[in-house]
C-alpha cells in the first residue's frame, strides 16, 4: 500500500500568518492606544501650564 | 439584627406574585412568546418525524431560555422603576435574602412556562415529552438560568443598553446548562437508558450549585454602590 | 451601645470620592436628637451624597458616621432599622395597592405580625390615604405617592427621617400637606434631615440650615426668614 | 492647578517605576526569543507527521494558544476576586488585561483549528461540541468587553466586570472537559488518550514532537501570555492616569 504524505504546507503558512498577525495586531493596538494616551497627556499638561 | 432570611425571601416572593397576579405582565408576555416561538420553529424547520425527534428538545430549550430572559428583564426593571430597589436596600435585610426572593420568583415563573410547554409540544409535535425525568431535567436547567439570570439582569438593567445586553451576557454563560439540558431531554424523548445520559444531569446539578453560590455572593456587590 | 451623647448623629471626617472626583470633602457634623435640619446647596454640591451616606446606601471613602451609637460603615445593618427615607422617587410598587405596599415593607422591617394592620391603618389615616388604601399605586398622583412614601418611611417608627428633595414635582396644595406632615413628624420627636431647593419651606420648617457648597459645609446657621439671602451669599446666587 | 502638577506624569517617576520597566523589557526580550525559537522548532525541528503532512505543525500553536488563553482567563478570575475583596483598581486592570489577551489567544486557537481542519476534515468548521464550546468561550469574553463598555460609572464597571469574569470561567472549564464527557466529538484529545473512537486527526507523537509541544506550551503559557498581560496593564495604568488628570483638570 502506497501512502503519500499529503502536501499541505500552504495551510501551515496561512496558520502562521494568521496567528502571528493576530498577535501583532494586538500588540499594535496596545501601542497605538498607549501613544494616544501620551498625546492626551501632553495636551493636558500644556493646558495645565497655561 | 436583620430581619430573618426566610421572612424576607417569602415577603419578596409574595410581593412579586401578587403584582404578577394583578398585572399578568410577566407570565402573559412569556407565555405568548413561548407559544409563538414554538409555532414559528415548526414552520421554519418543516420538521418531518425523524428531524422532529432531533430538534424538539432544542426548540424547547431555546424557547425557554429566551422566555426566561423576557421575564428576568421585566422582573428587574420592576425594581428599577420608581427606584423601589432602594427601599429594599434601605431595609435591615441581607442582600442574599433579597436575591433568593427574586431568584425563586423568576425560577417559578419560568418553570410554569416550561410545564405549560411540555403538554403543548407533546400535542403539536407528537412527541412523548411529559415524563418524570423530563420534569427533573427541566427544573434543573431552569434553576441555573434563573440564578445566573437574576444576577446578570441586576447588572444589565444598570447599563446603557439595558434590556438588550442581558441575552448577550447570559447566553454564553448558560451554555453548559443549555447543552446538557438539550442532550438529556433528547435522551429522555428517545427513551434511552438512564445510565447513558446521567452524566448530563450531573453536570446540570454541579453547574446549578456553582452558579447559585456565585450569584448569592455576587448579588450584594451588584445592587450596592 | 449605651449612648449618652445628646447628638443622635455624629459625622466625623466623612469624605466621598467618585473615582478621583471629591464629591464630599472631609466634614464633621453633629445633629442633636429631635432636630430638624435642612441641607441646602446647588445641584452637585454633595448634599444628596451626604444624605445617602447617612442612609447607608453608599459607602464612605473615609470617615465615620455614628447614629444612635452605631457606626457606619462597620455597623450599617443595625443602623438601617433606625432610619426611614423618603426620596423624590416614590420607592413603591406600581402594581400593588397602598396597603399591600405598606404590608410588604412592614414585613421587611420585621414588625410583629399582629401590629402590622393597626399600624398601617394609623399611618394611612395620618397621611390622608385611608380611603384609597385598596387602590393601585399606579393610579396615584405625585402628591399621593409622596404621602404614601412618608407612611412607608414611618412604618417602623425610625429615630431618624431622611428626606431627599421631597418638594420636587409637587403643586401648592400637595406642598402644604407635605409641610404639615413634616411638622407633625418633627413634633413627634423624630430627628429629620431634609435636602431641598425650596428655601421657603426650609426656613419655615427647619430649625437649622446647613448649606453645602462644592463638597464642604459652607454655612451652618439657625434658620430665619433671612435664609434665602444667606443662601445667595454663600453660593453666589446659584440655586 | 497644583493637583495636576503633583500628579505623577509618567511611569518612570512613580516609585520603583524604572526598575520595573527594565524588568519588563528584559522579560519581553526573553519572551520574543523564546517565541521565535518555538516557531523554528515547530517548522524545522519537529518531525513531519506521515499521515497529515506539514499541516500537523499547526498543532503546536493551536494547543499552546488555548492554554495561554486559559492562563489569561484564570488571571481574570484572580483579578476579579481580589478586586471585590480589596477594591483596588489594579486588580481590575489585571482582570481586564487577562480578558483582552485571552480573547486574542482564543481567537488564534479557533483560527488555527479551522485552518487545520480544512485539509484534514475537509471543512473549515463543523458543529462539533468542542468547537462550539470553544467558540462560545470566545464570545463570552467578547460579551465581557461589551458589558464593560455599557457602564459609565467606573466603580460599578469594575464590580460588574469582576463578577462576570468569575462567572465566565465556567465556559473555559466546560470547553476543557467536554471532550471527556462527549463521546461523539471528532476532536482528538491530544493530551491523554482520546475516549472517542470517532476522533479524526489524532496522531502518535515522536520524541521531537513531544519536545516541541512541551516547549511551545510552556513558552506561550508562562512567557508570552504574562508578557502581553503585563504590557496591557501598563497601558491601563497610563489610560487611568490620563483619565484622572482630565477629570482633575476639568474640575478647575
Amino acid at each position: 500500500m502506497d501512502f503519500v504524505t499529503p502536501s499541505n504546507g500552504e495551510y501551515l503558512a496561512l496558520a502562521v500568518v494568521v496567528s502571528f498577525g493576530a498577535l501583532l495586531l494586538f500588540v499594535g493596538s496596545v501601542f497605538a492606544r498607549y501613544r494616544n494616551a501620551q498625546r492626551d497627556m501632553d495636551v493636558i499638561e500644556q493646558m495645565a501650564e497655561e | 439584627m436583620n430581619t430573618p432570611f426566610l421572612q424576607v425571601m417569602l415577603a419578596v416572593i409574595a410581593k412579586d406574585f401578587r403584582a404578577e397576579l394583578r398585572s399578568r405582565e410577566l407570565i402573559g408576555t412569556m407565555l405568548m412568546f413561548a407559544v409563538l416561538s414554538i409555532l414559528v420553529f415548526s414552520f421554519a424547520l418543516e420538521l418531518d418525524r425523524i428531524a422532529r425527534q432531533e430538534a424538539v428538545s432544542g426548540v424547547l430549550w431555546v424557547t425557554l431560555v429566551f422566555a426566561s430572559i423576557l421575564g428576568l428583564n421585566r422582573s428587574m426593571s420592576m425594581e428599577r422603576e420608581n427606584a423601589s430597589i432602594e427601599a429594599l436596600l434601605l431595609a435591615p435585610v441581607s442582600r442574599a435574602a433579597l436575591f433568593a426572593g427574586k431568584f425563586i420568583g423568576n425560577f417559578v415563573f419560568t418553570l410554569i412556562i416550561g410545564l405549560f410547554l411540555l403538554p403543548l409540544m407533546t400535542v403539536l409535535y407528537n412527541m412523548p415529552l411529559v415524563s418524570g425525568w423530563m420534569f427533573v431535567v427541566m427544573a434543573g436547567g431552569i434553576f441555573g438560568f434563573a440564578s445566573t439570570g437574576t444576577l446578570l439582569a441586576a447588572m444589565t438593567v444598570q447599563t446603557r443598553a439595558r434590556e438588550a445586553l442581558l441575552p448577550i451576557a447570559l447566553l454564553p454563560v448558560a451554555l453548559p446548562l443549555l447543552l446538557s439540558a438539550v442532550k438529556a431531554s433528547t435522551a429522555i424523548i428517545s427513551d434511552a437508558a438512564f445510565d447513558t445520559w446521567a452524566t448530563w444531569l450531573q453536570i446540570i446539578i454541579v453547574v446549578d450549585i456553582v452558579y447559585t453560590v456565585v450569584a448569592l455572593l455576587g448579588f450584594g456587590f451588584v445592587v450596592e454602590e | 451601645m449605651s449612648d449618652s451623647s445628646p447628638n443622635i448623629i455624629e459625622v466625623r471626617n466623612l469624605a466621598k470620592t467618585y473615582d478621583v472626583l471629591p464629591v464630599l470633602k472631609p466634614l464633621d457634623l453633629d445633629i442633636p436628637r429631635g432636630q430638624f435640619v435642612a441641607l441646602l446647596g446647588p445641584n452637585g454640591s454633595g448634599k444628596t451624597t451626604l444624605l445617602r451616606l447617612i442612609a447607608g446606601l453608599i459607602k464612605p471613602t473615609a470617615g465615620t458616621i455614628r447614629i444612635g451609637g452605631w457606626q457606619i460603615p462597620q455597623e450599617t445593618e443595625a443602623i438601617r432599622a433606625q432610619i426611614g427615607m423618603v426620596s423624590h422617587k416614590p420607592l413603591l410598587y406600581d402594581n400593588l395597592t397602598a396597603r399591600e405596599n405598606l404590608r410588604f415593607f412592614a414585613r421587611l422591617y420585621h414588625l410583629p405580625p399582629q401590629d402590622i394592620p393597626p399600624r398601617i391603618d394609623l399611618l394611612l389615616k395620618r397621611v390622608g390615604l385611608f380611603k384609597r388604601a385598596e387602590t393601585l399605586v399606579r393610579t396615584f398622583s405625585r402628591g399621593m405617592l409622596q404621602r404614601l412614601s412618608i407612611a412607608r418611611a414611618l412604618l417602623h417608627d425610625p429615630h431618624v427621617l431622611l428626606f431627599d428633595e421631597p418638594h420636587t414635582g409637587l403643586d401648592r396644595d400637595a406642598m402644604t400637606i407635605l409641610d404639615n406632615l413634616l411638622l407633625e413628624a418633627h413634633q413627634e420627636g423624630h430627628t429629620i434631615i431634609m435636602t431641598t431647593h425650596h428655601l421657603e419651606s426650609a426656613a419655615q420648617l427647619a430649625e437649622r440650615a446647613v448649606i453645602i457648597y462644592r463638597g464642604s459645609i459652607a454655612c451652618d446657621t439657625p434658620t430665619s426668614p433671612d435664609l434665602p439671602r444667606t443662601y445667595a451669599n454663600v453660593t453666589g446666587g446659584i440655586v | 492647578m497644583t493637583a495636576v502638577k503633583d500628579f505623577p506624569l509618567s511611569a518612570e517617576k512613580t516609585k520603583d517605576g524604572g526598575g520595573r520597566t527594565r524588568l519588563l523589557y528584559g522579560f519581553t526580550g526573553i519572551t520574543l526569543a523564546l517565541v521565535v525559537l518555538c516557531l523554528g522548532m515547530a517548522l524545522f525541528y519537529a518531525g513531519q507527521d506521515i499521515t497529515q503532512g506539514d499541516v500537523q505543525r499547526i498543532f503546536y500553536t493551536h494547543i499552546s494558544s488555548f492554554f495561554g488563553a486559559f492562563i489569561a482567563f484564570s488571571a481574570t478570575v484572580v483579578g476579579g476576586i481580589q478586586y471585590l475583596r480589596t477594591r483596588h483598581p489594579k486588580w481590575d486592570s489585571l482582570a481586564l488585561a487577562g480578558v483582552e489577551v485571552g480573547t486574542v489567544l482564543a481567537f488564534i486557537n479557533l483560527a488555527t483549528g479551522a485552518i487545520w481542519a480544512r485539509p484534514i476534515w475537509n471543512t473549515w468548521w463543523t458543529w462539533d461540541p468542542r468547537l462550539t464550546s470553544a467558540a462560545v468561550m470566545f464570545l463570552t469574553y467578547v460579551a465581557y468587553l461589551m458589558l464593560r463598555n455599557g457602564i459609565d460609572s467606573p466603580e460599578r464597571r469594575r464590580v460588574f466586570a469582576s463578577i462576570y469574569g468569575v462567572l465566565a470561567i465556567a465556559t473555559v472549564i466546560f470547553t476543557l472537559i467536554i471532550i471527556r464527557i462527549r463521546p461523539d466529538t471528532i476532536h482528538p484529545a491530544v493530551i491523554g488518550s482520546s475516549p472517542s473512537t470517532g476522533a479524526e486527526g489524532g496522531f502518535e507523537m515522536s520524541s521531537s514532537m513531544v519536545t516541541t509541544l512541551l516547549f511551545t506550551l510552556l513558552t506561550w503559557s508562562f512567557f508570552l501570555t504574562p508578557a502581553l498581560i503585563w504590557w496591557r496593564i501598563r497601558l491601563e495604568n497610563t489610560l487611568e492616569r490620563v483619565n484622572k488628570m482630565k477629570q482633575i483638570y476639568l474640575e478647575r
